[in-house]
């Protein structure tokens, strides 16, 4: 199997991503991690909360990794979300991508990381010392 | 038929699901029922309809035994 | 500071290199890790050997991390890299760079590698079955 | 003047560094004066001339004191 999908309530481990997606054929990884960062437009963010359509959302990653190993020449591509109230600093998401040649690894991880943002059914809940709010839900 | 719902959805219809007084309706004519139900859906950026784990057009025949849900903007990563 | 220049002999760590950049300010960490590949252009490597003149390769490449550092809105940028002899699969180059958006986080930690590979003295002889060559030497 | 080689250079100049008959001359005389005594740095893709741990301009004056190197194609990475 060259894609490795996980959801997951439990912290991401991002050694054990960088692990699987070696692979002696590769020259190059490209990893992005996303982190919880501790404001938004200057306002304090205590946590996030994320929460995820598991099912649909399996599905939809499964879509994006298959589309980067067509698109571009790459071998192995690992997208990991987590779910649940995370922290300042945790890691919501992890994609890594190896390939023989960094230009496909860093092209592919790009396009997963946009395009998640764009099609995966999970949902980000910033929660402020005075409120709340569903990320991007109103214009 | 029930609709299942998350993030801002579960807020607005009051639940992770609802049960629709509908079947074998076009996905539009869902929305609108929905809308019509839950005014503040209207207020969201936009919203999509899933049947059966995939994204549906608007056309699409909506069945009883489907599993429909309603997908708010999605903000994950 | 902002960068972490570091040429070394020793292993590299990339979970130590991820917690440096880590900052409550970023919300997502690009990470290059270059990897040594079993084949070039189908010959089969034993092992590379890295050679570097030390004192100008980590003036250019603290040159490169305060480039990008001005470039594009980024926390904080690393750049290790191995010397010696390294087996397939090691890691001779880490570039990781935390920024509070991914498109800096990306385009500066491209830049960073592509610039590397450019203007850093860091020299990698391919040891085959056969032989051996300094790579780029000849047209 | 001693200068210092690395890479490919090291083998065709036979060590890590020589010690070369020249003093106060510009870059693109010692590159000459270098290629005259070990032919094989024609061959090479490129090289440069490091002054000081900088890369130099062909024009730039290199004196006795001077840390020079020889900068065969960079390949790191």
């Amino acid at each position: 199997m060259n894609t490795n999908i996980h959801i997951s309530a439990a912290p991401l481990n991002v050694q054990s991503c960088i692990d699987w997606v070696l692979s002696p054929e590769s020259g190059g990884i490209d990893v992005f991690i996303g982190t919880v960062r501790n404001a938004t437009k200057g306002k304090k963010v205590v946590h996030l909360e994320f929460e995820a359509y598991e099912p649909m959302a399996i599905s939809e990653m499964k879509k994006i990794a298959e589309a980067a190993i067509n698109k571009w020449p790459v071998h192995k591509i690992l997208i990991h979300h987590r779910t649940g109230s995370l922290n300042i600093g945790e890691i919501p998401v992890i994609i890594a991508v190896s390939a023989a040649h960094r230009a496909a690894a860093f092209e592919a991880c790009r396009y997963a990381i946009d395009t998640l943002k764009q099609t995966v059914p999970i949902w980000k809940k910033e929660v402020f010392e005075d409120g709340e709010v569903w990320v991007a839900a109103h214009p | 038929m029930k609709v299942l719902a998350f993030g801002i959805a579960k807020e607005i219809v009051g639940g992770t699901s609802i049960d629709v007084n509908a079947g074998h309706i076009t996905v539009e004519e869902l929305k609108t029922q929905l809308e019509g139900q839950f005014p503040r859906l209207k207020q969201l950026t936009t919203f999509m309809i899933a049947v059966n784990g995939e994204y549906a057009t608007t056309g699409q025949i909506v069945k009883q035994a489907d599993e429909v849900a309603i997908i708010p903007p999605v903000s994950g990563g």
